[in-house]
């Protein structure tokens, strides 16, 4: 079902349209844009082949800036949404992106499904702490003292969440950390998660620089994991437990999913063939 | 073996009696389509189910019709439970006023199902005489009692049980021929193993040999060379239904009444290359079939009340994206968890009015087991064909039933994608004549674009302007309101001035009421509407036109029917509603009374 | 500083041209209401919004009412955004057909706003003539500019800034007192720091001097001893009306544009002893107010459309374990995501048969920013009364703007829970006069019981008989629509053979229509309802008898309202329906002359 | 707000109420329904500031049948039912009863979120690997293998969730496993959780002995976990991500959450003094 191949010379701006982004100038988003349409290009994915897929928030408009097929979804439903499209069309590249209000907080069940489910999806989620499309509301990783909103005038007093730690627990096989101040780190993130053969998450830090212009400064924290990628999940239990959520790189790779796990189809039918096993049989 | 035509002969307190002016009254107009109505009760693991089965095969391989309906216990598993058949000579899919036969296996909780059994003083009573006597709940119905120590005539066969004893004993008082009897229990036991077969076949012999000679029901008579039937049930033939139409991908979460379908439509999908994805919640399943839709493949999720309400976010999106789906909506008896194992029509405002803001979608019914192929099958091609939103309502009792049918009919329209062709301008919602603008799919190279949930112009490109928006409300509905649905809409019987207005699963009841009604002379016409929304206006203007009496019919508590009508200003003045609520079915002689009285 | 009332001159532009035959045409009837429509726009960073809330609150000051709406681009922060202000002598929350003066900071994608800002040939435009010309899109309203360098003026004052300079302008134009227009604008300034008040106001008095002598719309006079008023915005309204029904409990998930009046409950509701908890979805925030009320505290949730769309099924379990709690839902545009920013009122049909199952429930609408408060106080007290859910819908026009009022009344309804009392022999669901039965709540002893949203007897065990569903359903229903709810179900103005009904925010223009119509000679009523479901339907019929034009007014596409009333049978067959979707307000023009049309 | 004194001879059979159980003859449900009616008589509750919150499933309906406040809620949304009524009545004991499926599967955001909001909850999961409720499919922590369902014909082919593992990753501070098929083990480990000042994971192994019959072989196979209790969160991470989950106790116990967070309240406000903030001044 693949389509002509690719033209030779693709670049990346060939994978972006031309409607403005609505962003505001400086958002972290941007960057993430353009990694995805690099990563794209270096991959030379036909446009027709590729879907991108959100929900709803500031990070989640991002399909329609892209020049591949792209789904506009609903808030938090960006996963079903891609994991429905990957099952029908399974040899379709597709990248679900999306925010961490998306994702983790109205998402947070499909997110850990998505986990499990294990198909071959590239997840990324453009992480700021916080709801920029509604105007600055606390989100899952939003820092516990961040009385930015008026919806939480003290601060959550909550810890945020830990996404990799929860990808890991929920049976993820491959996760990565980004950083939109790092086009090209990313980038090659990206490449790799959307290589590798089963769900890959891909967590960016990308700053909102409106409502968390603070997070100008991950430039300075930011920083790539001390080890090299490991395989084995109790350590990557142990490092994601533990880990200051700032340290890029690919966190945990596990072997991909043994292939072609479904089992032999049975023999295919008609629905001629469905309907006549109703019929009442002759009696005489 | 052959089946002769026999001929009829009327037990005498079955012709006397028949009054003109209370058609109520009389169980079962003799004039029209003959069928006898039996249950079995027993509480659980007495095998009421299985009998109920092979009699429903045996009665198919006569050559006769037949429903076969069960309800059960609040209990999990092995709670009592009860199967009712109604067998005739004509296709047939609703309840009887009343039974004509009860076999009970023993009484044990009998009293959940009283209501759920109207017995007459004619009811011929067959029970365990091991097991108890009749209850007081029965007490209207003793006249005609047949007492046979079935257990123990079980017990003289190794393995034997009691059920199949009075399978037996019912198979001979029924007139199935013995050999019929034994070939369906054969098939039907087949998987239990030799041993089961064995003493199932022996206790049904012994059961026959049992059977008195009176009292005994009326015949009723097959046809020599049978016509070809079906023996399914409703979610059956729902699923069936949907593969015809060309559904490819199913993704779901499990809800009573609504799981059977999915378990139905599981293997089969993917021995026709397809796919069934469990979800996690239902938000998933109803965004997981946009997702597949959009790929390109016809995409569908079954569910209830509760789950359909959680998917009505993810149809709007479907609605403003153009995305086509269908959703089967099995009901229950409603509100909130309500009364998960029995049927209402009750869904029908969240089906019709679910969706913030303005989203015009088709809503069906499928009114009657047979129909479920044919209503389910061309929802899917009107999804796709007006690439939009589908729910096909049907309901426990629809969907948990079986039947003996005729072969269902298929629908006319071919059904299938208006597909992107142009690859210079591409515009994902470009307006059109008939208001459908062609679909791109992924791989369709140079068509790339991006669906919406937010309003957007032609291009597909967000905009908040009014122009835009107005365009593009117009075109939702546009593409809806201008198409020519045929005839298909409804189906429509008999006629006279009084006219009984109905919907999905209560059509089979109103129809057999339109029916005594025109036969104890008062012309009666049934309209069953199955495409609930939109309603071709004129058709169903010229549909109802002249009829003095108008009454709607549904089973609810609201009358929801009845206000979508109104609403929709189809509805003169005087239309009356006969709304009732679940869980018990609507019996034609509710109706038939109900109509006197208003007459 | 007092305020004499000044003379009225008319400019000549204003009272000639009137034509009796068609009242549209006329912008504001003179004999009426008189008022001003101002505008003020300019791209991201300009002020315009400050500028807003200067004016409006220097207008409350000087003793007139007023109205201020605002719109903005699709950018997330720091895009273009316009303000619309209508100022009056009597209260006023609708806009009028035309705005009288426009202020143009700069015309950076003005045509983004084209269609919200109608302009006619009287028109003043005042604009920054260092910001470019007039574009084409107000090519109709070019006669009466006024031209200034604002930029320039501005930076004569160090961090002067030309926003200040034109309110300063506008001010004069307007007629408020300079010094009015500085204390107001020295309150709103000063927590952007002392530097920043002292440059505003030395830039407005710089416009206030620059203002030209011609031409200029006519004044308003204002009382010499004003009444008391309030400037409130409609979502605070909301809140205000909650708090004082009692809700201590608020549980939401963020969502446009019902946001604003979460982060006003937040802080406010701690000081009163309560709590808002951000929920991580609407799925958990209507569970959690089911929960907070089922535990004695009353309990609210805010949303709009998609998230109202996820909390129908816990609605219909708050229907069903009749545990009250109340629901703001904010309208946007629909349907999906739709046009978020911007209004309609089309989630009605939502809000009146999103439910499974029958599950009835009351449906309020705030008929404007100052009855947010009375209707979402009502609410809170019926929903407490009869414990059910009540959901008052408001929209983004009523939500987001603020208005100069006339104090807000109070409910009559006491509005408290009926308690349990008795301890013996306490049956939850229990069958009484008003079909409410007394609730106890966690920590009364003796009366523990499980709160269920399945079927249930009166005990509250589960039932799936059908004398305990329809003695429920019943109850359910009769609790409702057996509750006298006095005169507050709508407001009726004026009195006429043309009968002109709404709902909602649509009522100002619609009465503002209905006055313009009365004064040009067709008397003409308006009745707004408050009340959506259940309708009082005595009283609906009283307020539109011997009505001989009848039209339902609403701001969305299909009719949604026009069918419910249809659907209740309360419309005479000849009734008609102005339905127009968002974003653009309904304005009074548009209904005067569908009248007309129709007359 | 505490009601009168508990009756000083309250008995478990006093915590249960007289409706009969729907449930299956040796539904491992049974025994939890005992074990908490035990617990409740050991901590001597009053009945009247007890509350038990449930979803949908065979196991959500407990609640009917215990003798204390119950709301048997809808499917999956138990936890912010329960979660509403602790925030708006924090001095009531809340236990919230449900399945896998109820818990994990349509629950799946609320139990993480849950985790993190850290409300003094006992959540006690009646894990069966199944839906019972819907006659037998596939639940999240059903095994890989598992062809009992026709909607998973051949089997789920995913590995089942590990729920402790979750719980631990999205915050929860207390995580136990019990049996059904020792009460007396399961009664101790509910107290436990109902004193933990914070939210509380009970994981219930429980079977359903009429879809899982196989189950009753966890007779052999449950076994008390091997260390004693962690309060490190590395360890627990790196023991819950390769137990075998048929380890039973307190799995994980954080030190309570830091008391009242609450951080001081604002000065009192009365709704009058709110509605007099809207007033316009007086010009002269
Ligand atoms: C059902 C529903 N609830 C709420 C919203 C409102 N909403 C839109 S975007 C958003 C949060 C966006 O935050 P995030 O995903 O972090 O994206 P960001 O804007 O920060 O990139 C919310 C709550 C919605 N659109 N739909
Ligand atoms: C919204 C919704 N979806 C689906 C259902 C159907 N349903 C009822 S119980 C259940 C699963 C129960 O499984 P579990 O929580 O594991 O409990 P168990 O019966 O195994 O104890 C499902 C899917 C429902 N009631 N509501
Ligand atoms: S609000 Fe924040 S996240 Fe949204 S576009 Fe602006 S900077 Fe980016
Ligand atoms: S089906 Fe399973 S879980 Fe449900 S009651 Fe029976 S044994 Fe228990
Ligand atoms: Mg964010
Ligand atoms: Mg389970």
């Amino acid at each position: 079902m693949h389509g002509p191949p690719p033209l030779p010379s693709l670049k990346p701006k060939d994978y972006k349209s031309d409607v403005k982004p609505v962003w505001c100038a400086g958002c972290g988003h941007f960057a993430v844009l353009s990694a995805i349409t690099k990563a794209l290009a270096q991959l030379a994915l036909p446009r027709e082949q590729v879907a991108v897929v959100s929900g709803i928030g500031c990070s989640s408009r991002l399909p329609a800036y892209t020049h591949v097929y792209g789904f506009h979804g609903i808030h938090g439903r960006a996963l079903p949404l891609a994991s429905g499209l990957k099952a029908a069309r399974p040899e379709l590249t597709v990248l679900v992106a999306g925010g961490d209000g998306d994702g983790f907080s109205i998402g947070g069940n499909h997110f850990i499904h998505a986990c499990r489910r294990n198909l071959d999806l590239t997840y990324i989620v453009m992480d700021n702490q916080v709801y920029g499309m509604t105007k600055g509301q606390a989100s899952p990783t939003t820092p516990p003292d961040w009385t930015g909103s008026r919806l939480t005038p003290h601060g959550t007093g909550l810890p945020g969440f830990n996404p990799a730690a929860i990808a890991l627990a929920a049976g993820a096989g491959f996760i990565a950390r980004g950083f939109s101040g790092d086009p090209g780190g990313l980038t090659e993130l990206l490449i790799q998660g959307i290589e590798y053969p089963g769900f890959a998450f891909i967590h960016v830090l990308s700053p909102c620089i409106t409502y968390h212009p603070e997070q100008r400064a991950w430039k300075q924290t930011v920083h790539e994991q001390s080890g090299a990628t490991t395989a084995d999940p109790l350590l990557a239990a142990q490092h994601l437990q533990q880990g200051d959520q700032l340290a890029t790189g690919v966190l945990f790779r596990a072997p991909p999913p043994a292939g072609s796990a479904t089992p032999a189809r049975r023999q295919p039918i008609t629905t001629d063939q469905l309907a006549a096993r109703f019929v009442v049989p002759d009696q005489n | 073996m052959k089946i002769e035509k026999q001929p009829v002969t009327l037990p005498p307190e079955r012709s006397a009696g028949r009054r003109r002016e209370s058609p109520v009254d009389r169980k079962t107009d003799l004039t029209a389509t003959r069928s006898l109505s039996v249950s079995i009760i027993g509480s659980g693991g007495t095998g009421v189910v299985t009998c109920g089965k092979i009699l429903l095969e045996s009665i198919a391989r006569m050559g006769l019709y037949a429903l076969l309906a069960r309800s059960s216990g609040p209990q999990i598993r092995g709670g009592e439970s009860a199967i009712m058949l109604r067998l005739a000579e004509q296709p047939v899919e609703n309840l009887d006023d009343r039974f004509d036969l009860l076999l009970a296996l023993d009484w044990l909780h009998v009293d959940r199902f009283a209501d759920e059994l109207p017995v007459g003083a004619d009811t011929i009573i067959l029970h365990d005489s091991d097991r108890g006597d009749i209850p007081p709940c029965f007490d209207g119905a003793t006249q005609r009692r047949i007492a046979t120590p079935l257990t123990r005539l079980a017990e003289a066969t190794e393995n034997g049980r009691a059920n199949m004893v009075g399978l037996g004993l019912l198979g001979q008082l029924l007139g199935i021929p013995l050999e019929t009897l034994c070939t369906a229990a054969c098939d039907l036991l087949k998987p239990k193993g030799e041993t089961i077969v064995g003493a199932g076949l022996r206790c049904i012999e012994q059961g026959y040999a049992a059977a008195p000679p009176a009292p005994r029901p009326l015949p009723l008579s097959a046809p020599v060379v049978p016509p070809k039937r079906w023996n399914i049930s409703g979610n059956e033939a729902c699923g069936l239904g949907a593969l015809q139409g060309g559904i490819r991908f199913v993704a779901a979460y499990p809800i009573t009444p609504a799981s059977e379908l999915l378990e139905w439509l599981a293997p089969n999908l993917e021995r026709l290359g397809g796919e069934l994805v469990q979800a996690e919640d239902e938000l998933a399943s109803v965004n997981m079939i946009i997702g597949a839709s959009f790929g390109g493949i016809p995409a569908l999720t079954a569910t209830s009340g509760p789950g359909l309400s959680l998917m009505m976010e993810g149809l709007g999106l479907a609605v403003a994206s153009e995305t086509p789906i269908v959703v089967s909506n099995v009901m229950r008896g409603g509100p909130s968890t309500g009364i998960p194992t029995k049927s209402e029509q009750s869904d029908l405002n969240l089906a019709l009015y679910g969706l913030h803001g303005d989203a015009p979608h088709l809503v069906l019914a499928a009114l009657s087991i047979r129909d479920s192929v044919f209503t389910t099958e061309w929802a899917v091609k009107l999804a796709e064909t007006l690439q939009t939103v589908a729910i096909v309502l049907t309901d426990q009792f629809l969907g948990q039933a079986r039947a003996v049918i005729d072969p269902p009919r298929a629908p006319g329209l071919k059904g299938s994608r208006k597909r992107a062709v142009d690859r210079t301008h591409y515009q994902r919602y470009t307006l059109t004549d008939d208001a459908v603008s062609p679909m791109a799919i992924p791989g369709d190279a140079g068509c790339m674009f991006t669906a919406d949930g937010l309003e957007h112009d032609q291009r597909g490109t967000p905009s908040a302007t009014a122009a835009d928006h107005q365009q593009q409300l117009d075109k939702r509905r546009d593409k809806l309101t201008g198409f020519d649905y045929g005839d298909d809409w409804a189906e429509i019987g008999g006629a006279g001035a009084i006219c009984l207005i109905t919907w999905g699963s209560a059509s089979g009841a109103v129809r057999e009421a339109a029916e005594r009604l025109t036969r104890s002379g008062h012309p009666t016409r049934s309209v069953a509407l199955r495409l609930l929304s939109p309603i071709p206006e004129a058709a169903f203007r010229a549909a109802i036109a002249d009829a003095s009496h108008l009454l709607v019919v549904e089973q609810n508590h609201g009358g929801q029917f009845y206000d979508h009508l109104n609403a929709r200003k189809l509805l003169p003045p005087g239309a009356g509603s006969l709304a009732r609520p679940g869980p018990l079915p609507l019996r034609p002689g509710e109706i038939v009374n109900r109509v006197m009285q208003g007459a």
